[in-house]
């Protein structure tokens, strides 16, 4: 990996928690409306898998998607104007947080359904199969996911037909307030894929790194065979499940045990530690990571709202 | 009376129930650690323990399919799903199962059985979890279908709603858990399948339910002003649905608005005003209007949402109409 | 023009727009080896293979999901779902992906894609696969609803629902695929969203659709006997509505008898009627009528499955009503 | 097993043998409408599963279930009934074949949603893990059940919370015309059980005795632990999936094979060697069945229709 890289990996994981910051104090503010679903904690995991995607690979995840669309390549301030509803954000501020997609990006949203997405990107793979395309689907959800219907009938799918899907569970530990080992029957998530057949990794996800090994691996291993590979990644969100959770859940403890667990603060020690960047190379890209938040906002807050016609506009796509 | 918050009257209604009948228990998602996400039954998982309040996993066909089991097997269970939007993740279970049994094995067993849920747009949720589809599930015969819109009716139909024998679908409004009301003290009950004048008047009838029986109490307030009196019917229940008290009215104003939060075509509106027609034609003296949302998914920014959702403006405009 | 059966016709304009189109494809249960289950793609799986006529797991969810990815994907997917009572068991992926991700995504991309179903009652299947639910899946905007009553309509109507870039609902009846009519050569399309005049008359209007459209053409044939000529409006599509052909008529006649195979309430007769009587008030001599289903779930036994249908004779006596 | 135990279960097979030769029958005459699922074949499945349940335990099944109904105890002539929607039949008339229930015999139904009541048996036991009953729930569905999202659920939630349910999958190898290994990723399908960590088995279905062994041992472990058990059960429908199935998906060699197995014949012959019994004793029991279906047929067919007031009876329970 050249140097470049690391420290590209290293500046959108700043980003996003600037990102995530910013949105949190519009929230209060009252700037942003609807549910807020924040990424604090969890940057390393979108950041290293999205990292190892070749761009004709397709990504598609649940509300939890701020970071994941900066990720994708998706400028700040499009999502920013997203999250304040604006006609210049990714969705035209029809979306909202839980609902941001680019496909220019091939980013197929932000689904608010649990689980709901997972058939789509099913599908998605199967067009990729159907039209020859060398491309895969890159599906990322929370552990909670994997309790409905629709995750058992999307793996078992995409078995059947060998679909080139990589499945990702995002194991941050609860499904809103509840426990894995609460709402699931197998507590280590990737054992569910042992019931479909699909080859299964599980890392940790707190080093982007080492993420980022395991995605470029299971990548590789989907377009190779042309079939699924199931990769568990372990995080932890360091806020509440979404602005206004009373965390009666867990610990204040066990939070700050992850904490100390910074995906952020574990990459920047170990540019440091094995000489790729110096603290002042960092220190710039932190400051142009808040810069660019705070263009972001700027922009975000001086774009246009929609228009009324907007309103009625793209219910759908015929026109008669 | 008590002045308390629908919330509250929810809450209190549950509560002495499953005090009432050991038998009556609580399932749904974050229902007990978390308190409820609309914090609803916060404090019962201490109170009742892990049996009677029991967190589930996210897996709402399970959710309302095994509460139908446990009512078949002789328990009363409520249970809860998140939000009215993720109801058609249960929908087979709801309109297929709970609808029909009864029906289908020849009145063998009951089935008490209460969904409660939770509807309504107006908080920028977009078009996912903003819906007010309250009208296709009162489609179904076989279900009951409870939308109240006060602290009073909350509390009285939920308590009905649990003592009933047949599966209800209680469905809450998400911005109306603020709103206070009066409530009688102690136990009662409200009937369910009853429709009840929330405002008398005399020129126009508003027909009317949930959050906007408040919308239309304030475009009620506005008219008065103008001299315009507006009596309001509100239907409380979907299904069965009562006509009376809407047709009483109706003969007496000869003029009709509904107002609904869903979209209009398909829905409550379109049954109404079928059923006036049908019931007192010759009394009507001007088109009978539907105030409802536009036929737009909701989206999230919004002016647009509230563009989409009927306003206390389009009730005024609407009964101006018909006058 | 050719006579040929409505099966025939939906299988012609499906194996047409393959052959037109290599991106076209089937999914759903039973479409492939079996042969579909009600013969509609016969002969589809040794003819265009097992990549393009896929049989799927009995899981009706990842059916219409897979299939919104694959139409997100560039392809042009045609998902069945057995029967609509299957389609509960889609439900989400139906109103709250399908309907809604070009407009929640503002339009980025195109949707193209057909949900062919079955519904209707008659044969005997009980309360959990005899269903009309048709009304619940028109409620949403963003999904278009299409219900042809012809072989000709159902040819020309399939075909323009796989040429959209929208995804439609398209819904076909289990007791008409033996319905004979006259089908013009070659290519040809009929757009959605347009109701038509399917007879011609004066003194009553008839607003139906799909298998309603056979019953209604008997009644009027009995009418006729006594020199009552009904005019017969078939809505061919639910959503968009298209209420122009039943207006005008309606002005013509003044009076209008709704006839549907679904339940009454909450149903397609609800809004019909509504939007008659807020575009034609004035032209009202009669209420409308509406002809429905019994508001109970379809028994087993045929005499009381035969009751709760509407038959020739109800719609006889609701024409005789409003005249 | 006493003697009469090993005939009692010779006579269920036989007598739901003979009643499904008359139901095909009657509908071809017409008598019978809607769907008609044959269980010819499938006969030694029920029969040696049902024997091994205590009359609390609760029996739930597919649409499958005319068979099913005569183990629970339910007589031929009210299955009979129902097939030709009388007064008289099990459901009164309103279900019909596939949804045939009789709670005084603690037979549940009779479910024709594929997989839709497995979420209710996990209901059915988790009512009598509350109310403190000592019984389990029996809940039987077919291969291709194992496919849909209520499957995953009603699975994970039955573990989650230590329900006491067996769940039996009859795997006759298709559903419908789609063979297992079409539809599923995994073909042997108690595999599908440990992705849920329930522990299972897998039995012959064509052997009554054997399946009664595998049963009385899975209901044990249920009752006895409170928790899940999973038993796939090996068979095959010697009949079309419904009546008009054009079987185009197996060829008549296959199904040929398998009638050599049949169930009865088997049974039969085990019971003459082991000298159980008598070819006489078991012919009259062959003729007993013979008549109790006729009689069970002329039941039906004399008795009165619904009448019309029924139309609108049972829609609810309150009466209000
Ligand atoms: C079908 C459905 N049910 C319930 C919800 C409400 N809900 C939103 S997020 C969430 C928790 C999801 O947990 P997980 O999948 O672990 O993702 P995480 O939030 O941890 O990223 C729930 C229950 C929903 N959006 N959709
Ligand atoms: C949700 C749903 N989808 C489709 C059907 C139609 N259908 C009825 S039976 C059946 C096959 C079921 O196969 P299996 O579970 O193996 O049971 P078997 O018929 O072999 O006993 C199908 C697809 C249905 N009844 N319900
Ligand atoms: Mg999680
Ligand atoms: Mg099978």
């Amino acid at each position: 990996m050249e140097k470049e890289e690391y420290l590209d990996l290293y500046y959108q994981m700043v980003l996003i928690r600037r990102v995530e910051e910013a949105a949190a104090q519009l929230y209060q503010q009252g700037k942003i409306g609807g549910f807020l679903h924040l990424y604090i904690g969890q940057e390393a995991v979108s950041t290293g898998l999205i990292s190892a995607r070749q761009p004709q690979d397709r990504v598609i995840t649940a509300y939890r998607d701020h970071g994941v669309a900066i990720n994708c390549g998706i400028p700040a301030k499009k999502v920013m104007a997203e999250l304040l509803g604006k006609t210049t954000g990714v969705s035209k501020g029809k979306g909202g947080s839980m609902h941001m997609a680019d496909v220019s990006k091939n980013f197929w949203g932000g689904h608010a359904i649990v689980g709901a997405h997972l058939p789509l990107a099913a599908g998605l793979a199967l067009g990729d199969q159907y039209l020859e395309n060398d491309a895969i689907t890159i599906c990322m959800f929370g552990d909670g996911a994997t309790n409905i219907g629709y995750f058992h009938e999307a793996l078992n799918l995409s078995k059947v037909w060998n679909l080139p899907v990589l499945w990702v569970c995002e194991n941050n530990r609860y499904g809103m307030g509840t426990a894995v080992e609460r709402a699931s029957a197998v507590s280590e998530i990737r054992q569910k894929a042992e019931g479909y057949c699909i080859p299964n990794d599980c890392v940790d996800g707190m080093d982007v790194l080492k993420v980022r090994q395991a995605a470029e691996e299971a990548i590789r291993f989907v377009r190779q065979n042309n079939s699924p590979f199931f990769l568990e990644i372990e995080t932890y969100r360091f806020r509440g499940h979404s602005m206004g959770d009373p965390e009666r859940y867990r610990k204040p403890e066990e939070v700050k045990k992850w904490e100390e667990n910074d995906p952020i603060g574990i990459y920047r020690n170990h540019l440091i530690a094995k000489q790729i960047a110096s603290e002042e190379e960092l220190d710039l890209l932190d400051e142009k990571a808040t810069k660019e938040t705070a263009e972001a906002v700027q922009f975000a807050e001086t774009s246009p709202e929609p228009p009324p016609e907007a309103l009625f506009e793209h219910v759908y796509a015929d026109v008669s | 009376m008590a002045k308390i918050t629908m919330r509250e009257a929810i809450s209190q209604a549950l509560w002495e129930e499953m005090e009432r009948d050991p038998n009556i228990f609580i399932l749904g998602e974050e229902v007990g650690v978390w308190g409820g996400t609309y914090a609803v039954t916060k404090g019962f998982y201490d109170h009742f323990g892990a049996k009677r309040v029991r967190d589930t996993p996210i897996a709402e066909a399970v959710i309302v399919g095994a509460a139908i089991g446990a009512a078949l097997a002789g328990t009363r269970p409520v249970a809860e799903l998140m939000t009215i939007n993720f109801a058609f993740s249960a929908m087979d279970h709801i309109v297929n199962e709970a609808a029909k049994l009864h029906y289908m094995f020849g009145g063998q067993f009951i089935l008490p059985l209460v969904i409660r849920t939770v509807g309504g747009g107006g908080r920028q949720l977009g078009a996912t979890h903003s819906q007010t589809p309250d009208a296709i599930f009162a489609h179904f015969p076989g279900l009951k279908v409870v939308a109240p819109g006060t602290p009073e009716d909350a509390k009285g139909l939920l308590k009905s709603s649990i003592r009933s024998n047949d599966p209800v679908l209680f469905i809450e409004h998400a911005t109306l858990y603020q709103t206070r009301g009066e409530v009688p003290e102690g136990d009662y009950t409200i009937p369910i399948g009853f429709s009840k004048v929330q405002r008398p008047g005399r020129d126009v009838t508003i027909v009317t339910y949930s959050k906007m029986l408040e919308t239309s109490l304030k475009a009620a307030e506005q008219l008065a002003k103008e001299g315009i009196e507006a009596e309001i019917v509100d239907l409380r229940t979907l299904r069965p649905l009562d006509m009376g008290p809407v047709i009483e009215s109706f003969k007496k104003t000869n003029r009709a608005v509904i107002v609904e939060e869903g979209w209009r075509s398909f829905g409550v509106g379109s049954e109404v005003a079928s059923r006036i027609y049908e019931e007192a034609f010759d009394y009507a003296d001007a088109p009978i209007q539907r105030v409802a949302q536009k036929e737009v998914p909701l989206p999230y920014n919004r002016n647009l949402e509230q563009m989409a959702l009927p306003q206390v403006e389009d009730v005024i405009t609407a009964v101006k109409e018909v006058l």
